[in-house]
């Protein structure tokens, strides 16, 4: 007789599914995972110390204060009392401490946002923690969300063998399907390149604690699942079977059009503050040559990106990203101007050598649309009488390439997201140190300018700095490294019985209006609402 | 050769060929996909659409009479496309079979002769080695380590190759070797390399003819896959399996743009097998 | 007319359809058997003797093969014409053959015993009797028995190629004897065999059909097997009958050239060098000779050889010949 | 006595297979003399072909010696001179087989006089000699094996054997696929030769009454051994070994004057064993009707008994 | 030689074989440009961390060193570390694998036994509308590339007609049964659910059906091939001519030799299921060993893919022994050579 395993016992009333499909793989150890579906669970199951609030200021999650001093370099934060984890544990100065070791230690995932930073973290009492700085860092405490707090007992009681001495694996394997948080979901089931299923925490410290702002809202879901997959038809097939209540943000957008011919589908864009950048190598020629980048900055057809290629999203306005704090709204957007980048090009030293050069543009073989702005990049080059040379190449081999200067192609069509959300979060990838890495192909090794990035992001006057972030703008705009192809719009396609807080932002365009989530950030529980029909 | 004799002998080739209509059919696909992948330019209705050409205006058209096919996101017409895609099928299949016959005959027939020596044990086992996954993954796991390139792709399916003729012929060749022609020729003191050309191969010739055919097809198959994992052909590369993985991103509103390039797949594979099939009638037994 | 006869070939033609065009290979046999008697058929490779047998139990494959007319009567019954059914019942009691082949006439992934098995069980269907596996186990013993295997309870459980080239040939033996009552047909047993053990085969099958008085048609190569064996023998050639006589007869007293120069052929034990062989060759059924189809071989052809083929003859008790050098008497 | 050309000695070839020794040549002697016809014989599977290959260098022989005219020969053909294999040619027992279908018959005729180094030109002459010799039209030079009948690529099969005017000849049931009647012009057309080009054969057939007929001297052969050694006419007038008796009175014969010569009946019993599990003492024992304890003991001497006519069985040794 | 033995001797040679295959694979992991550790930690990690890594993974010292790492740690069962999903890859392996067993063992089955139905039926048949309608279609079916099948089946009976789900292997909400075998049809008998045994019946069948569309035609024909080839033996006559009623002959003489070709090449059909279970899996998002293996092809896991090329390896050669064994209980002819006969 096979031992009958009890269907699982009915609830009185059904359990509230939020479904949502992400590009995979998803890391929930929030050390390791950096990418789009890992960050969106992290803040789920874990907790900041501070967080962004809705009305776009730092504010307070763990800790429930904070203060300054030395200059900058010392940051105290209390922690809040009480707060437990899923494992019941109490979160104390020690875990604060233990994570932020462990984060470091590690060095994977969001750490290069703080290994330049921190120079040390100590528990001055139970709940009050130290950091200490490495130099100054005046938007810390906009890059402090990205670092969340763990169970100190729960990690070290599953750490297995492993390179970090002591500590083991450090907790990394068990973590990556278990977790040691404390936010509003806790894993339920982790299917390794499947799906993440998170369950609601009842007992969230945001309701023992009865803390304003960290309380489920009515009807938040009881289960989130995650689901690891991204191929349209089998999205498209679920949203429409009412399988998932919200697509990933890769779907083609001819595919969501599609989707919102559903009866109760609508998309929405969320306002996003990264930029499509086509990157010049401003070491290689020709596009060493600044009039040569120029006609191309001149020469490209913005217009047609957003009619055609990318609806529903915005052109750029200058150098960063208009929604960012910090922008500066003085500079002159470029657009599509033949003659100006004829004349630019007759400046050219390149100019009589038009026929034996060729402009090579790669793309990122995951993201088809890029496909799209390297044709219409070649055909407009072609209007100059440049010759273009397209490859596709994957993420990760262009990540290498992108690494070294010789390999480095002369144009790369590339997402840049920012670091923290501000213009500084996105202007630091200028800097020389980044020159080796994919966010800057530009390759413009230019000391004033890192001069000016370190001292813009060491002002901790928020308004100072902003000012820095300015001159920065204008300085870029002079050099013309980059052609900024567009605003991105996060493009997502929703079952309209759930309920999300959004901004609406901007001007409309063709009745479709633009929203931005809440800090930032997706905490389901807390903003979301679901009304299963 | 008498001539007499020769035109005799094709009668009796066409006359076994052709008995099934099916082989005929194979016939008249496989010529069209030739002539059609030679003279693109020609066929093509719009040869400029094939590689780099961006028309948003006329993008996402369904099929109609201007465009047979329809068109693809940056308005190139679907149907030139695919028939500039013929010449990289073609192209794959007559480099990889080019490439990886040869040594793999040449190793098959030393291997055969000299079965039960080191030298058949050496080379068999090497064959053993490469054939102990299924070429899929092996191919797959060799153009992940590649840049990802049509020209990888064929190097990749090229060395996955190899082996299934040296096996073919390692069978026909060690039992041709115990027939009483190999040993009278061995009686007769000619050389190694002359019973190995002279005699064994020329009976070795019809298999390998008949599986070079309807490799054909397959070789098509595994290079429009990995074109299709994003591992053989790049874009703007007209290659069909690209034009289906891309275009199966836009199923099902623009169903047109993946289902076209993907029904020319089945028909070349088609067509080559079924031509496969009617040489392997024509050779049979003789 | 003679004693009953148990097969009457009248006027068989068959033709075979190929890639060539049309081979016209049986033309206008004649062959008769009476109950009880034993007759050889004799010929070179190719004449059509394994033809005229298969179309007796009309199991040709056809096409290519095509009954293009004639009538072939079994115990009184015309085979071309019977029921689907009634032909079934027919080869379950009345008649069975031994393959040329005993190698691809067995087939070779079932059991020799469960093949046999299945023949016991199908004729005592016909016969209307039900039986049980028990007696179909001990009657596969028996069999086996009789045709002088040893331990039969383990070769019942051999497949085919467990066994020598003579156990197969007696397994088609055993299947033909359980099968057949009244006509065993035997295609050239003992062909593919040794001398000693294709005389042990040979001995063997003489004495069961002595045994039963079952009536046999031998097709041999081996003539002196054949004289051993029958009480009559036909000469076959190139697709019709060219002589039949008593065993006695024809080897003192071969009368068709076809016949003699067959006889003079084969080596003799006693020395005296090698004949000359039969000059030419057996014809191209695709457009065979005119009239008598050994013409173009023979030396005493005349015109009239090359127009009409000549009728049987008869040249004394029993002994027929078609030839027109005997047309006379 | 005419001179030896070829001179056998204690020859084994024994065959390493999964299932176990095949002993298909254990231990045989016996000698050829210029221009006569050795006969082999015996039943299948009883090692008449191994021994021809063996002597051909096709094997290497296990032990024992081999000898052509005095030099000794007991290796493989590839160590073996060119010269040599100018001298000794083989004719194999199936015509089909031969002959590579993928070659025209001049190609094939050819072979043999390419290797050895015979000009271009002369080497067509010779071809269309050959050809004419074993009585085939010229026209057939440019046909394929596959397209002409059996007997006729049986003769393509000599005259390449005889293109390099060997003076030995094997020939390995060169008729048992032919008929009667073909074989006997073959038949004739080898002897025709052997006469007028001075050949010496080596004779392998199962057919005991076409041996009668060819062969100068016969050796009989059971399971790898030679069980009795004769000229012909003793052999058929006075057979000693149980095996040859057996063998005799086994074949079928058509006349009343070949029944006379046969020898009183003896009727054949038992299987032929596997050459891989060889009984005891005497191969032949278990199949023999004079069988004594001694015979499943001992293995008998060949011994002669009387000039010329060797015989390998206890009851003659006593 | 007896089976034991020639099971013993096919496991060793299998075994060099394998060792070979872990040679060529594995260089040519190790021998291909690009630093497999900084792309598992991104571009933006520290170079000390990457650096560790390469410590940790023997990727500073020479080939054969590593190898020698690799060969001693695979017989302590452990196949490294993926550098995608960060877990030991035996792990990962073990917990992927059931799941790709279950469906080209499903997706086998299926087209073995309707393989033999239509081959034998056509066959048997040879010439009629019933065999032409089989054979056309087959030559169709052989044509079409799984990856073709795999988009156009979730286009057509997932999205337009709605009648299978497209994903992964459960419904969602569906809660998994208790893992015994990883098999989740046999897991779900055992737990006595039919509910998730029928729902995860019908994830299996459009994914199964790419993986055998192209197979099944080949395999129809060749049964019919075989299936004609014997219908014209000596055999068969001679069982005709025994009265041996023609149902008696067609499903047991005639079948079972026919059969022996068909199962002959199953094992190259494991091996292209397992083959194509890399697209198959990536397109309907099964869980299972190919859409691993893929992603860890796509994104250069060099463990993962070492480690998943060399299991799908020995499960070839373990399947292959296995047919072989079938075939040479169906067929006593191979059997007997077995035993050297
Ligand atoms: N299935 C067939 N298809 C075509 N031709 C056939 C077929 N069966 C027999 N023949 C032809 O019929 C002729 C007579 O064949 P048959 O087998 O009856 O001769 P046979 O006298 O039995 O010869 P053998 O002594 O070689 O058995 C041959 O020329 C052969 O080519
Ligand atoms: N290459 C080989 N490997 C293993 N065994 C062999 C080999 N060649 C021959 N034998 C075995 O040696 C024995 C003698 O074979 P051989 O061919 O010499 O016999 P034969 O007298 O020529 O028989 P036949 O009349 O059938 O041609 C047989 O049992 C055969 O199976
Ligand atoms: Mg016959
Ligand atoms: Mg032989």
């Amino acid at each position: 007789q096979p031992a009958q395993e009890p269907e699982p016992a009915p609830v009185p009333s059904e359990p509230i599914v939020y479904r949502s499909t992400w590009a995979w793989p998803t890391r929930i150890d929030p050390a390791v995972g950096s990418d789009g579906s890992s960050t969106a669970a992290h803040p789920n199951l874990y907790n900041s110390l501070v967080r962004i609030t809705p009305e776009g200021v730092v504010g307070p999650e763990l800790a429930e204060s904070w203060t300054t001093s030395n200059e900058g370099m010392t940051y105290t934060f209390t922690l809040r009392q009480g707060v437990m984890s899923h494992a019941g544990n109490e979160i104390t100065a020690e875990d604060v401490v233990f994570s932020m070791d462990r984060l470091l230690g590690m060095g994977e995932g969001l750490a290069y946002l703080f290994l330049p930073y921190i120079d040390e973290v100590t528990a001055v009492d139970t709940y009050t923690v130290q950091f200490d700085l490495l130099k100054s860092f005046g938007p810390i405490l906009t890059v402090m969300p990205n670092f969340f707090v763990l169970d100190k007992d729960v990690v070290m009681e599953n750490i297995a063998e492993g390179e970090y001495g002591d500590l083991g694996d450090y907790g990394k394997e068990w973590l990556m399907t278990h977790d040691a948080g404390t936010g509003p979901y806790k894993v339920k089931e982790f299917l390794l390149e499947e799906k993440l299923v998170m369950e609601k925490y009842e007992d969230y410290w945001g309701e023992t604690l009865d803390v304003e702002g960290f309380k489920f809202v009515e009807n938040a879901p009881d289960i989130m699942e995650m689901i690891g997959t991204t191929e349209p038809i089998t999205v498209r097939t679920m949203m429409s079977r009412m399988e998932l209540e919200r697509t990933d943000s890769w779907q083609p957008i001819e595919n969501l059009e599609e989707m919102v011919q559903t009866e109760g589908v609508e998309m929405i864009g969320e306002v996003g503050t990264s930029l499509l950048n086509l990157m010049m190598h401003t070491n290689k020629a020709p596009t060493d040559d600044v009039h040569f980048r120029r006609a191309m900055v001149y020469a490209f057809d913005y217009e047609t990106v957003v009619t055609d290629i990318f609806p529903h999203t915005t052109l750029v306005k200058g150098v960063v990203n208009e929604v960012l704090p910090g922008y500066t709204p003085d500079l002159e957007p470029f657009r599509r101007d033949l003659d100006k980048a004829m004349e630019e090009l007759e400046q050219s030293v390149y100019y009589d050598q038009l026929d034996e050069i060729e402009i090579e543009i790669h793309w990122c073989a995951e993201v088809p649309a890029e496909e799209r702005i390297s044709l219409l990049f070649m055909d407009n080059m072609a209007d100059l009488g440049i010759s273009v040379k397209i490859v596709k190449e994957p993420w990760l081999s262009m990540i290498e390439t992108m690494a070294d200067p010789e390999l480095s192609p002369n144009v790369v069509v590339v997402y840049n997201s920012v670091h923290f959300p501000e213009a500084g979060g996105d202007l630091m990838r200028y800097h020389s140190e980044s020159a080796p890495t994919w966010e800057q192909n530009e390759w413009l090794l230019d000391e004033t300018l890192d001069q000016m990035i370190e001292d813009a992001l060491g002002t901790v006057d928020q308004a100072e700095r902003f000012e820095k972030y300015g001159e920065i703008q204008e300085y870029i705009y002079d050099v013309c490294p980059t052609i900024y192809v567009l605003q991105t719009t996060t493009l997502r396609c929703v079952q309209d019985y759930v309920d999300y807080p959004y901004v609406e932002y901007g001007e409309q365009v063709s009745g479709f209006v633009y929203k931005v989530p809440l800090g930032f950030r997706t905490y389901y529980g807390l903003y979301t609402g679901v009304n299963q029909p | 050769m008498n001539t007499e004799l020769m035109k005799e002998r094709w009668r009796r080739n066409w006359y076994k060929f052709s008995r099934n209509p099916l082989s005929i059919l194979g016939l008249a696909v496989v010529l069209a996909i030739i002539l059609i992948a030679i003279f693109a330019d020609f066929f093509a209705p719009y040869p400029e659409h094939a590689f780099v050409f961006v028309d948003f205006k006329n993008a996402k058209r369904p099929p109609c009479w201007q465009y047979l096919c329809g068109t693809d996101m940056a308005g190139r017409d679907i149907l030139s496309r695919i028939f500039f895609g013929f010449r990289y099928s073609l192209v794959m299949a007559v480099s990889v079979l080019s490439v990886a016959t040869p040594p793999g005959v040449l190793l098959g027939l030393v291997a055969g002769y000299m079965r039960d020596t080191w030298v058949d044990i050496a080379i068999m086992r090497v064959a053993d080695v490469f054939l102990s996954v299924p070429s899929m993954v092996l191919a797959l796991a060799v153009c992940s380590m590649l840049e990802p390139t049509l020209y990888n792709a064929m190097l990749a399916v090229t060395v996955m190759w190899w082996p299934w003729y040296t096996r073919l012929v390692y069978g026909a060749a060690s039992s041709i070797k115990n027939e009483y022609f190999v040993q009278a020729a061995e009686v007769t003191g000619a050389s190694t390399f002359h019973i190995l050309f002279g005699e064994i191969f020329p009976n070795c010739l019809s298999t390998i003819f008949t599986k070079m055919t309807l490799d054909v097809g397959w070789v098509i198959l595994i290079g429009s896959t990995l074109s299709f994992v994003g591992l053989g052909a790049q874009p703007p590369t007209p290659d069909l399996g690209t034009m289906v993985s891309d275009g199966s991103k836009y199923i099902p509103a623009q169903w047109w743009i993946s289902l076209f390039p993907a029904l020319f797949i089945v028909v070349i594979i088609l067509g080559f097998n079924l031509l496969g099939d009617g040489v392997r009638d024509m050779l049979a037994g003789d | 007319m003679m004693s009953e006869m148990i097969v009457d070939i009248r006027d068989l033609y068959v033709n075979f359809n190929i890639y060539e065009g049309v081979t016209r290979v049986l033309n206008g046999v004649n062959f008769r058997v009476a109950k009880g008697e034993k007759v050889g058929l004799i010929g070179e490779a190719g004449c059509g003797k394994t033809t005229t047998v298969k179309s007796i139990m009309k199991i040709l494959q056809m096409p290519p093969a095509e009954v293009m007319g004639g009538e072939i009567y079994l115990e009184g019954l015309d085979v071309l014409k019977m029921s689907q059914r009634d032909l079934q019942m027919m080869r379950r009691k009345t008649v069975s053959m031994i393959f040329q082949d005993p190698t691809a006439a067995l087939n070779p992934v079932f059991k020799v015993g469960d093949q046999i098995g299945d023949i016991i069980k199908y004729n005592q269907l016909a016969l209307g009797n039900k039986i049980s596996k028990e007696e179909i186990h001990e009657k596969t013993v028996q069999v086996l028995k009789e045709v002088q295997m040893p331990d039969p309870e383990r070769l019942m459980n051999s497949y085919p190629i467990q066994l020598s080239g003579g156990m197969r040939q007696r397994i088609s033996i055993a299947m033909a004897l359980v099968s057949a009552t009244n006509l065993l047909i035997a295609d050239e047993p003992g062909t593919n065999l040794d001398v000693t053990i294709q005389d042990q085969v040979l001995r063997l099958l003489g004495d069961l059909v002595e045994d039963r008085g079952t009536s046999i048609i031998l097709i041999s190569h081996a003539l002196g097997a054949v004289k051993g064996l029958v009480d009559r023998v036909y000469v076959m050639y190139a697709g019709s009958m060219v002589e039949a006589a008593n065993t006695e007869d024809l080897f003192s007293d071969p009368l068709h050239p076809y016949t003699k120069a067959l006889f003079k052929a084969v080596p003799k034990l006693t020395g005296g060098g090698i004949p000359m062989g039969i000059p030419g060759r057996i014809p191209n059924y695709l457009s065979p000779p005119t009239g008598c189809r050994f013409n173009p071989r023979c030396s005493h052809a005349k015109p009239e050889c090359r127009e009409n083929a000549p009728p049987f003859y008869q040249v004394g008790d029993g002994h027929e010949v078609a030839c027109y050098l005997y047309g006379g008497q | 006595m005419s001179k030896e050309i070829v001179v056998v000695k204690d020859l084994k070839k024994w065959f390493d297979t999964d299932e176990g020794i095949v002993r298909a040549v254990d231990d045989i002697s016996f000698t050829i003399n210029e221009g006569e016809t050795f006969g082999l014989v015996g039943e299948s599977g009883s090692g008449k072909s191994t021994t021809a290959y063996t002597l051909m260098g096709i094997y290497t022989p296990t032990a024992g010696e081999i000898s052509y005219k005095g030099m000794d020969i007991s290796m493989g053909i590839k160590q073996r001179p060119l010269s040599l294999k100018k001298e000794m040619q083989m004719v194999f027992q199936d015509p089909g087989s031969s002959l590579n279908p993928k070659r025209s018959i001049e190609q094939i005729i050819e072979l043999p006089l390419q290797v050895h180094g015979i000009a271009k030109d002369e080497r067509r002459k010779r071809v269309i000699e050959l050809l004419q010799m074993v009585e085939l039209p010229e026209d057939y030079l440019d046909r394929q094996p596959t397209k002409i009948g059996g007997g006729e690529k049986q003769m393509v099969a000599i005259a390449r054997a005889l293109a390099t005017n060997p003076t030995f000849v094997t020939l390995d049931e060169p008729t048992s696929a032919l008929d009667v009647s073909m074989q006997a012009k073959i038949i004739n057309k080898l002897i025709e030769f052997q006469e007028t080009l001075d050949l010496s054969y080596l004779f392998i057939t199962h057919n005991l009454s076409l041996m009668r007929n060819v062969a100068t001297r016969v050796g009989i052969m059971y399971l790898g051994k030679l069980c009795e050694v004769a000229p012909t006419g003793t052999f058929f007038s006075k057979p000693l070994h149980p095996y040859t008796k057996m063998l005799l009175s086994s074949i079928p014969v058509i006349t009343r004057e070949e029944e006379a010569v046969k020898p009183d009946k003896v009727v054949s019993m038992g299987e032929i064993p596997s050459p891989v599990n060889v009984p005891s003492g005497c191969y032949f024992h278990p199949r023999c009707n004079e069988c004594t304890e001694r015979c499943k003991r001992e293995d008998p001497p060949m011994v002669e008994v009387e000039p010329g006519h060797f015989v390998k069985c206890h009851t003659l040794s006593e | 030689m007896n089976i034991k033995k020639y099971v013993a001797y096919r496991l060793i040679s299998s075994f060099f074989v394998l060792f070979g295959l872990s040679l060529l694979i594995f260089s040519l992991s190790r021998l291909v440009p690009g630093d497999p550790a900084r792309l598992a930690l991104g571009p933006m990690a520290p170079q000390w961390a990457v650096d560790k890594l390469r410590a940790q993974l023997h990727l500073d010292e020479p080939v054969y060193i590593q190898y020698i790492y690799w060969v001693t740690n695979v017989f302590r069962g452990d196949l490294g570390q993926s550098l995608v999903t960060r877990r030991g890859v035996f792990n990962d392996i073990f917990e992927f694998f059931p799941a790709t067993f279950e469906l080209v063992i499903f997706s086998v089955i299926l087209s073995t036994s309707l393989a033999i139905i239509l081959g034998v039926t056509s066959g048997k048949y040879a010439n009629s509308l019933w065999d032409n309608i089989v054979r056309v279609t087959s030559y169709v079916g052989i044509a079409i590339p799984s990856f073709v099948w795999a988009i156009m089946s979730v286009f057509i009976f997932g999205y337009l007609l709605r009648w299978f789900p497209t994903l992964g292997r459960l419904s969602s909400g569906v809660v998994m049964p208790t893992k015994v075998t990883g098999l989740l049809l046999v897991d779900s008998l055992i737990a006595g659910r039919l509910g998730v045994f029928r729902d995860a019946f019908y994830h299996m069948i459009l994914p199964g059906t790419s993986l055998v569309i192209s197979r099944l035609a080949q395999e129809a024909r060749i049964t019919r091939a075989s299936v004609v080839e014997n219908l014209h033996k000596d055999y068969i006559m001679a069982a005709r001519s025994f009265g041996i009623p023609e149902r008696t002959i067609t499903l047991k003489y005639l079948l079972k030799p026919s059969l022996i070709p068909t199962v002959a090449i199953m094992g190259m059909d494991i091996a292209g299921s397992m083959g194509g279970s890399f697209i198959v899996e990536t397109i309907f998002n099964w869980p299972g060993l190919g859409r691993y293996g893929m992603s860890a092809m796509l994104s250069n896991d060099i463990n993962a893919i070492v480690g998943v090329v060399m299991l799908i390896g020995v499960f070839f050669a373990f399947m292959n022994i296995l047919v072989d064994l079938i075939t040479a209980y169906l067929d006593p002819r191979i059997m007997m050579k077995l035993r050297g006969g």
